[in-house]
């Protein structure tokens, strides 16, 4: 078998095993509060009784996957040069926030006003990234606090923002702080289509979100700047062995930032989904959170677009399952225990994988080779 | 000496049957090996053989599969290295094992502390190293900071260690490779002394001359099992090597000159200061003249006003002891570290380029260190092979990386310095260190370098694969390539230099004719005995 | 520099501080900068944070980076609410540390044993923290137990049976309190000691005095005794110790462990201020508590100050977020003292090489500084009252600051992070 | 006991019945609850509604379901499908931040009644359930600026938004109707929800500096983080101001319990009975209903008798803002 298949086929089997293993960590769980996980893993697969009701709860599964496949992949992109991207969560909010307002000022043909706000966002998202690590390239300064810390300070900014300067009308008496509403050019069109195709109803609510498109495109992109350029090569290079990366021609520097802003730039996409599929302006509701969550559904991904997609969609089944579970009468806080065991055991078990791969290799090359193999000697 | 003890005493350590398996490896097979007390008994054998291993676990830091270890007469079983230091082993091994943060005494203490009411007793152990160092003969500060030591110093707080917790018997994994002879000379003073002392030292150097000098019984390890017991009276370096690898030593002999008139390199004024962090000088200040003002401030001067030429097809070996500047003297070419002064390549100025377009210029870099600079250690074989020549022809296309191309020109590689490995899609960190380093090595003469800088080019690289190399240099240098060698193998350095310079303290302070220097005049220039004049 | 001119260094650093508090104080009418009551909160938000640093610290000189102290942290407040209210403080404390060194424990096994890169294990106990808390929550709190009927909810545990106790010094802070009434004299500097000593002395819980202790101890601890050498060696060169009979991953879990029950204490003191558990009123303290370590330099007097910088600018702009614009005077202050410094330095050296090589980057920053200084004392005379968003926001934007100017001498455990497998030379 | 009373007939019939459930009997009375991020159990607005819910279950035999959202709140607009789904009718939000998405589920589900807790209607069959606190926190004012003899009291909010500044308005406008020179030091503990409401240290902080300052009485809008301010009280022997239960009642610790002088209730359990009562008579949305001191939606409690005394005084504020002498403003 060749070495790269069987790396695949192991890690898969590592992953299967995790997330196995977590399923029987959570029963346990469910078994103590006195509720049988039968009825918990029933919940998860109830998608409700009619095809309306199955294809709104597959649509809120994806919507929820999106924002947090884009999450996913921006701390991925760090993470892959070992660079700690714990800002995502200020950047995506900074980034929602003037992007919704730009999307009430600017007003244009659909095309155009969508173009320009992911624009906007994506350059706020970057801008704010790059403070970070110019304090990094510069001063020395450790990510992972700086960005910890600039989160407090986005999450506040973005506050201020939707309080006073991009403050929309509102009604006497509506309490939640919001921009104005974006006009309809701005609205994303959804993709209940899809549904349709497969002879389903379309799904309630702002539909299947049509971002999914942006991200998917953005996924593929990402693949192939990292898996198939020079740019890529270098993170990974960075990430592999930064000193040998440096020492073959890679700006450190440059690749921290350029990393860093590229990271802060997929960031400033993440509220996007939400705001142009369904919300149609940063209000008080405006999820937070995606960022912290983006980290795990990366770790969980392995780094890697494809990865990322299926923990993104792992995360949205289970988080779908919120309402079911309470219905259902089980305690619903299960679910994130279950992320977590899943994100830990997934780790570990990729660390294992990774080592039997590595030992496999080994003994082969050494067979390969015939080296050390015992000879001989006459007493 | 100890001639008439021994016969009654017991073997201060006898392996019997040893057995170490890895996955896909049998380091170790059957090993038999007994140490008679007060004496050095040598331990050789081409790389990989298992030396390190088996040491290992004589000292308890790998556990046999099979055999049974016997010190001082007493079957022992050890599970850590603490059992073997308990029975009066200690070892200092292949790499420095130190931590840089801490004191030359935090060093030494550590795991057998003093303790006074539960506290560490600083002063009784510092008295206790510094009675020690005074008995041995082995001067250090104990309160320095172990960064700011240079190897010798190093290798002496690694001896301390040993001889701190009371140690009878010592292992000593290549302790030479990085001394130079001088330095190996007063390591061997200190050797014998211990010896006297009624310890027993175990020795493993690849420098077959050291062995002979030293020891007192060889055993020589091939493919991870024991294949001959010798007496250094008895065999020849040569035979030793014969029964090392069952094959003639190559040597590294160069004579005919292909030098040409033609310069390649020109490094002129190249000055580096420990703390500064300027590269662009103050308009009308030359390099030279900042240099001086510099020396006059009483400034630390890791490179001090270092010029040479190189031309085509010629290989100038630098000769120092580690930390004289030459990793500063290498990483200022390679813009790796900013340095004032000037570096030119066919004429052009290269001193403020960067890194990637010094590379794309037809430098070529083989780092001193493979695993920290060189590797990445799990990327696979044409990933590697694609490391530092991201931007260049066949690895790129636009701005791809052209995987299809990279992968055949690894093969190539593969091919041409015969790299062992069982395919292109391995990961580095499978192949042994020489394959590593015939992989560097290729990778670097890829794409036809008009200079290459080759830092220690064979270190720790086995026999066969050293002539690989020095053929592969011969070849490059005969077609017009120009070459700085940095080695602290001297033979090598003589070898293939065609001009030799001394570097001492960041100063080139001699230029020599390697065809009439020898090692132990080389050995003084660097260590300052003789104090150093320009020739050339 | 020696160590005692260090020694001194610092000291004559903290004098020109209080001083220059108290010159604040008396120009801005700000008598919050100096209060005991601004000293007093800012060692009751300090507390959670520096224990949290020293669990950062006990890791992290082990070598085992532990960005997962927050989810500890939140295990720790859970537990010490549960065991509170049945059995009131001391159960609270104990059982708040076993939680958090459960935690560690955890993380331990996952790094340590299983090699999983730090952040990553940190990140993922960070997921689990709360999200076993709120399922304990759901289960041991819910509607119809004794607990809900004691006061306990999804969010909250019922109040603690038993308070910690509470301290102050005799006469100084408490009965006749001659501090509190040298504070109100409000005259320049002796009533900024004044205030200051009786804020640090006044009503002070057990904890914190514990907490404060830690200080001193972790320093003994770590630095001066065989157990502390060894644990260092594993932050250090975990391999140079394994050589020599450490067993270092015993020591690395041990460190861990300890590591996740300092977080725990962190969570048992925010429940001893509220004596009951609240869901989410970690807010962050154990990445802040990180922040302060590496502010620290990876030494615990180092951690106290950069915990002691967050608390103070938390406490002050809690209590009086007008005051936050005297930081715009403090800082221009700072600038112009560090300009004087430069000049001094320029003036008095009369090597060419300085003046050839440094001169035009030296100016440079002198200019940017004293531009900073204009713009800071245009700020403190014409912003009035800052947005509150940008007052709250105060200890990180400080945090931040610091961080630029100090980060570069900072000196991270060199195997800080690294995996370390026994056996295996890396 | 989550759900016991409902959950056995719920999982069997629930699916059954999603699609015609629009024209339920009302003998089948089925209402479903979403409460906002903390969910039940949170000792404050969630379960105040939640005592409405059971009232109903009680008073009018409905079967009840409740929901708590997922923390980050990303999946209210779900909650509300799926109970809509689940043929519950009426569907009620707790909170403000639900008035988007009952917006919009509203209108995919014409034949079900939707309420908001304090939020405006926005369709036709969406009631706007609101409360006026600044009536309720204008009282509470009235009361401080009464009992404290040196005019002086204090105001902590827990976030700053416009919720919580109505509190403020109320209270700032009730002192300044009793003493016009009084002082009051006003204090927001966070611009985050996630920190504002539980960080009862941080109340703490804010408490103390204004008890320090001389406020005698404090009153907060802060969630969980108003323990801090009852124990910045206690520990300076001062009295604080509940507020939306009656926190003499519900707050368990006997040291904190004399300092809460009165609590400003706003009775949100009132306004999801009385919605749920007024559906089951019929009654269809499309409007606002506010719950003021005229229908006692909000109010002070009387607990531990502190405020007896001033009895004659509210009843003569109340009577003046119900008959609409005195407009509270509801914006500082
Ligand atoms: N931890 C290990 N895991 C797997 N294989 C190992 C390990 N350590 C050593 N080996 C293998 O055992 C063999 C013997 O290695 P060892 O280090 O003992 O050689 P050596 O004789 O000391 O070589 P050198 O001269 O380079 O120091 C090597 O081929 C190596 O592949
Ligand atoms: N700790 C280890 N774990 C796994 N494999 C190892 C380990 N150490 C060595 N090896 C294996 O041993 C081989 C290389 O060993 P080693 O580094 O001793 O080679 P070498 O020829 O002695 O080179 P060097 O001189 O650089 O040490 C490789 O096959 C490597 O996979
Ligand atoms: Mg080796
Ligand atoms: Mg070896």
């Amino acid at each position: 078998m060749p070495a790269g298949l069987y790396r695949a086929l192991l890690t898969f089997a590592g992953a299967v095993a995790a997330i196995v293993l977590a399923i029987a960590i959570s029963s346990v769980a469910i078994i103590a509060a006195g509720a049988s996980p039968g009825d918990a893993f029933a919940a998860f697969f109830n998608f409700g009784a009619t095809d309306r009701t199955l294809a709104t709860g597959l649509a809120a599964m994806i919507n929820r996957a999106v924002p947090l496949f884009i999450a996913g992949l921006a701390v991925a992109v760090g993470f892959r040069m070992n660079l700690f991207n714990i800002g995502v969560e200020g950047q995506y909010r900074l980034a929602a926030i003037c992007a919704a307002y730009v999307g009430t000022v600017f007003v244009g043909p659909s095309w155009l006003q969508i173009t320009v706000i992911i624009l906007v966002a994506m350059v706020v998202g970057g801008l704010y990234a790059l403070i970070p690590a110019l304090m990094k390239t510069g001063r020395g300064v450790s990510e992972v606090i700086s960005t910890i810390m600039l989160n407090f300070i986005a999450i506040n900014i973005a506050s201020f923002l939707v309080r006073g300067p991009f403050a929309g009308q509102r009604a006497e008496g509506q309490l939640a702080n919001t921009t104005q509403t974006l006009p309809q050019s701005a609205w994303f069109p959804n993709l209940n289509w899809i549904f349709g195709a497969f002879g389903l109803p379309a799904p309630r609510g702002g539909g299947l979100w049509g971002f999914l498109l942006v991200a998917v495109v953005l996924g593929v992109v990402l693949w192939v700047v990292l898996e198939r350029t020079r740019f890529g090569f270098d993170i990974k290079a960075s990430g592999l062995n930064a000193t040998a990366a440096v020492a073959s021609g890679v700006n450190a520097k440059k690749m921290v930032i350029s990393a860093m802003v590229l990271s802060g730039a997929i960031a400033g996409l993440i509220g996007l989904p939400e705001i142009l599929g369904d919300k149609h302006a940063f209000n008080s509701g405006f999820t937070p959170g995606l960022g912290y969550l983006g980290i795990a559904v990366a770790l969980l991904g392995r780094n890697k677009p494809v990865g990322i997609a299926i923990a993104a969609l792992l995360f949205g089944f289970l988080d779908r399952a919120q309402g079911p579970l309470q219905i259902a009468g089980l305690p619903s806080s299960v679910i994130v225990i279950m992320q977590g065991t899943i994100v830990l055991l997934v780790v570990i078990a990729n660390e294992i994988t990774g080592r039997i791969a590595v030992r496999r290799e080994e003994r082969y090359a050494a067979r390969q080779l015939g080296r050390n193999t015992p000879v001989e000697v006459g007493a | 000496m100890s001639a008439d003890t021994l016969a009654t005493a017991k073997p201060a350590v006898e392996l019997e049957g040893i057995t170490k398996r890895f996955p896909g490896v049998v380091a170790n097979h059957d090993i038999r090996i007994t140490v008679e007390p007060g004496t050095v008994h040598a331990i050789v054998g081409e790389n990989g053989a298992g030396k390190s291993t088996l040491m290992k676990i004589l000292y308890g830091m790998q556990k046999p599969d099979e055999g049974t270890i016997k010190v001082n007469g007493a079957e022992v079983s050890f599970r850590t290295p603490s059992d073997a230091i308990g029975v009066g082993i200690g070892m200092v091994h292949q790499h420095f094992m130190l931590a840089d943060n801490f004191t030359v005494l935090e060093n030494i203490i550590l795991g057998a502390e003093p303790k006074n009411v539960g506290f560490l007793d600083i002063s009784a152990a510092r008295r206790r190293i510094t009675d020690l160092a005074g008995a041995h003969g082995l001067r250090v500060d104990p309160d320095r900071r172990v960064e700011d030591l240079g190897v010798g110093d190093r290798q002496r707080v690694e001896i301390l260690k040993v001889l701190y917790r009371g140690a009878r018997i010592l292992i000593l994994d290549e302790p030479t490779a990085v001394l130079v002879p001088q330095e190996v000379e007063e390591l061997f003073q200190n050797l014998r002394e211990l010896k006297s002392e009624g310890l027993t030292v175990i020795f493993i150097s690849h420098k077959l001359d050291e062995v002979l000098d030293i020891a007192d019984a060889i055993t020589v390890i091939r493919r991870g099992t024991t294949v001959a017991s010798v007496s250094p009276s008895e065999v020849t370096a040569r035979r030793l090597a014969e029964l090392m690898v069952g094959s003639e030593l190559p040597t590294p002999e160069t004579r005919e000159s292909t030098v040409t008139e033609k310069v390649a390199v020109r490094v002129s004024h190249l000055t580096m200061d420990a703390e500064g962090h300027r590269t662009v000088l103050p308009k009308g200040v030359s390099a030279e003249g900042y240099a001086g003002t510099l020396r006059a401030e009483g400034r630390r001067l890791l490179l001090d006003d270092v010029s040479f030429d190189i031309h085509e097809g010629e290989i100038l070996g630098v000769a120092g002891v580690e930390g004289n500047g030459q990793s500063e003297l290498i990483e200022a070419i390679m813009g790796l570290r900013p340095a004032i002064g000037g570096i030119e390549l066919n004429g052009a100025d290269i001193s403020s380029w960067s890194t990637l377009r010094r590379r794309e210029s037809g430098i070529g870099y083989v780092p001193e260190d493979r695993h920290r600079q060189g590797l990445l250690l799990e990327g696979s074989l044409w990933e590697n092979r694609v490391l530092g020549h991201q931007t260049r022809r066949p690895s790129k296309s636009g701005i791809f990386i052209n995987r299809r191309a990279a992968k055949a020109d690894t093969e190539r590689i593969v091919k041409d310095y015969d790299v062992r490995t069982p395919g292109i899609d391995t990961l580095a960190l499978a192949l042994s260190g020489g394959n590593q380093q015939k992989l560097i090595v290729g990778r670097e003469m890829s794409g036809e370098p008009k200079f290459l800088i080759a830092a220690h080019p064979t270190r720790g690289v086995d026999v066969g694969a050293q002539a690989a190399i020095w053929d592969h240099l011969r070849n490059a240098r005969a077609a017009g390539l120009a070459v700085l060698l940095i080695s602290a193998d001297l033979d090598e350095l003589i070898g293939l230099s065609d001009t030799l310079r001394v570097i001492y303290r960041g100063r080139l302070v001699a230029g020599l004719d390697p065809s009439d220097v020898t090692p132990e005049q080389l050995g003084g220039y660097m260590t300052g005995a003789i104090a150093g004049t320009e020739e050339t | 520099m020696t160590r005692l001119s260090k020694y001194h260094l610092a000291l004559i650093g903290f004098a020109v501080l209080i001083l220059l508090m108290s010159l604040i104080r008396i120009v801005t009418g700000y008598d919050d900068i100096t209060s005991s009551g601004t000293f007093a909160a800012a060692l009751g938000l300090a507390v959670p944070i520096g224990l949290a640093g020293l669990g950062g610290l006990w890791a992290e000189r082990a070598g085992v980076v532990n960005i997962g102290l927050e989810g500890m942290m939140v295990l720790g407040t859970w537990f010490a609410g549960w065991a509170g209210y049945q059995w009131g403080f001391m159960a609270a404390l104990l059982a708040g540390l076993i939680a958090g060194a459960l935690g560690g424990l955890l993380h331990a096994i996952a790094t340590v044993s299983f090699g999983v890169d730090h952040i990553i294990s940190g990140v993922a106990i960070n997921l689990l923290g709360p999200g076993i808390t709120r399922f304990l929550s759901e289960t041991f709190y819910k509607e119809g137990t004794s607990a809900a009927a004691a006061g306990a909810g999804l969010t909250t545990s019922p109040g603690m049976s038993s308070q910690a106790p509470e301290a102050s010094l005799p006469l100084l802070s408490s009965g006749p309190d001659l501090l509190g009434m040298l504070e109100n004299t409000h005259i320049f500097l002796l009533s900024d000691l004044a205030g200051i000593l009786r804020g640090l002395t006044h009503d002070v819980n057990v904890l914190v005095i514990v907490a404060v202790l830690m200080l001193p101890l972790t320093f003994f601890v770590l630095w001066y005794t065989a157990f502390g050498l060894r644990l260092r060696s594993a932050g250090e060169n975990p391999w140079a110790a394994e050589s020599l009979g450490v067993n270092v991953l015993r020591i690395k879990y041990v460190a861990v462990v300890i590591s996740g029950a300092f977080a725990g204490l962190g969570g048992v003191f925010l429940v001893f201020i509220t004596s009951k558990y609240v869901e989410g009123q970690t807010t962050g303290r154990g990445f802040i508590g990180l922040a302060a370590m590496i502010f620290g330099n990876w030494r615990p007097g180092g951690l106290a100050a950069g915990a002691a910088l967050f608390g103070y600018a938390d406490g002050l702009q809690q209590r009086n977020s007008g005051a936050v614009t005297s930081f715009f005077l403090f800082g221009a202050v700072l600038l112009l003292i560090y300009i004087g410094v430069k000049m001094r330095g320029m003036l008095g050296s009369n090597q060419p090489a300085e003046l050839v090589t440094r001169a035009s980057r030296e100016y440079t920053l002198m200019a940017g500084a004293a531009v900073g200084a204009v713009v800071l004392v245009w700020l403190w005379l014409t912003v009035d009252k800052l947005p509150n968003e940008f007052v709250f926001i105060t200890p990180h934007v400080l945090t931040l600051l610091v961080l630029l100017v100090a980060s570069q001498n900072l000196r991270m455990p060199a195997a800080d992070g690294v995996r370390y497998r026994r056996g295996e030379q890396h | 006991a989550c759900g016991g009373s409902g959950g056995g007939t719920t999982a069997s019939e629930a699916p059954s019945s999603a699609g015609a459930s629009s024209e339920a009997p009302k003998s089948a009375l089925k209402v479903g609850l979403a409460f906002d991020v903390g969910g039940r159990g949170d000792k404050s607005f969630n379960d105040a509604a939640y005592v409405g819910l059971e009232k109903a279950k009680t008073d009018l035999g409905a079967e009840i379901k409740d929901l708590s959202p997922s923390s980050d709140g990303s999946n209210r607009g779900e909650l509300l499908r799926q109970l809509a789904d689940a043929g519950y009718n009426p569907v009620i939000g707790v909170g403000f931040l639900y008035d988007n998405d009952i917006k919009t589920v509203a209108a995919e589900y014409p034949e079900i009644q939707f309420a908001v807790v304090d939020s405006l209607s926005s369709g036709p069959n969406v009631t706007g359930l609101q409360f006026a606190e600044e009536q309720g926190s204008y009282l509470a004012g009235v009361v401080a600026a009464n009992k404290a003899k040196n005019g002086h009291v204090g105001f902590v909010g827990g976030v700053e938004m416009d919720l919580i500044k109505k509190f403020e308005a109320g209270f700032v406008a009730g002192v300044k109707s009793v003493k016009k020179d009084a002082k009051i030091d006003v204090a927001y503990i966070s611009a985050d929800p996630a920190i504002g409401f539980k960080a009862p240290d941080k109340g703490k902080v804010a408490a103390d500096k204004m008890f320090q300052d001389g406020a005698e009485i404090v009153y907060h809008a802060a969630g969980d983080s108003g323990t801090g301010v009852f124990q910045a009280a206690a520990a300076a022997g001062k009295k604080a101001i509940g507020v939306d239960s009656d926190q003499r009642e519900t707050i368990k610790d006997a040291k904190l319990q004399p300092v809460i002088m009165t609590s400003m209730l706003k009775r949100v359990d009132v306004g999801v009975f009385e919605f749920v009562k007024a559906f089951q008579g019929g009654a269809k949305g499309g409007n606002n209903v506010v719950y003021d001191l005229k229908v006692d939606g909000v109010g002070l409690a009387t607990t531990g008798g502190e405020i007896d005394d001033l009895k004659d005084k509210l009843d003569a504020a109340k009577k003046d803002i119900v008959d609409g002498k005195i407009t509270v403003p509801s914006k500082p």
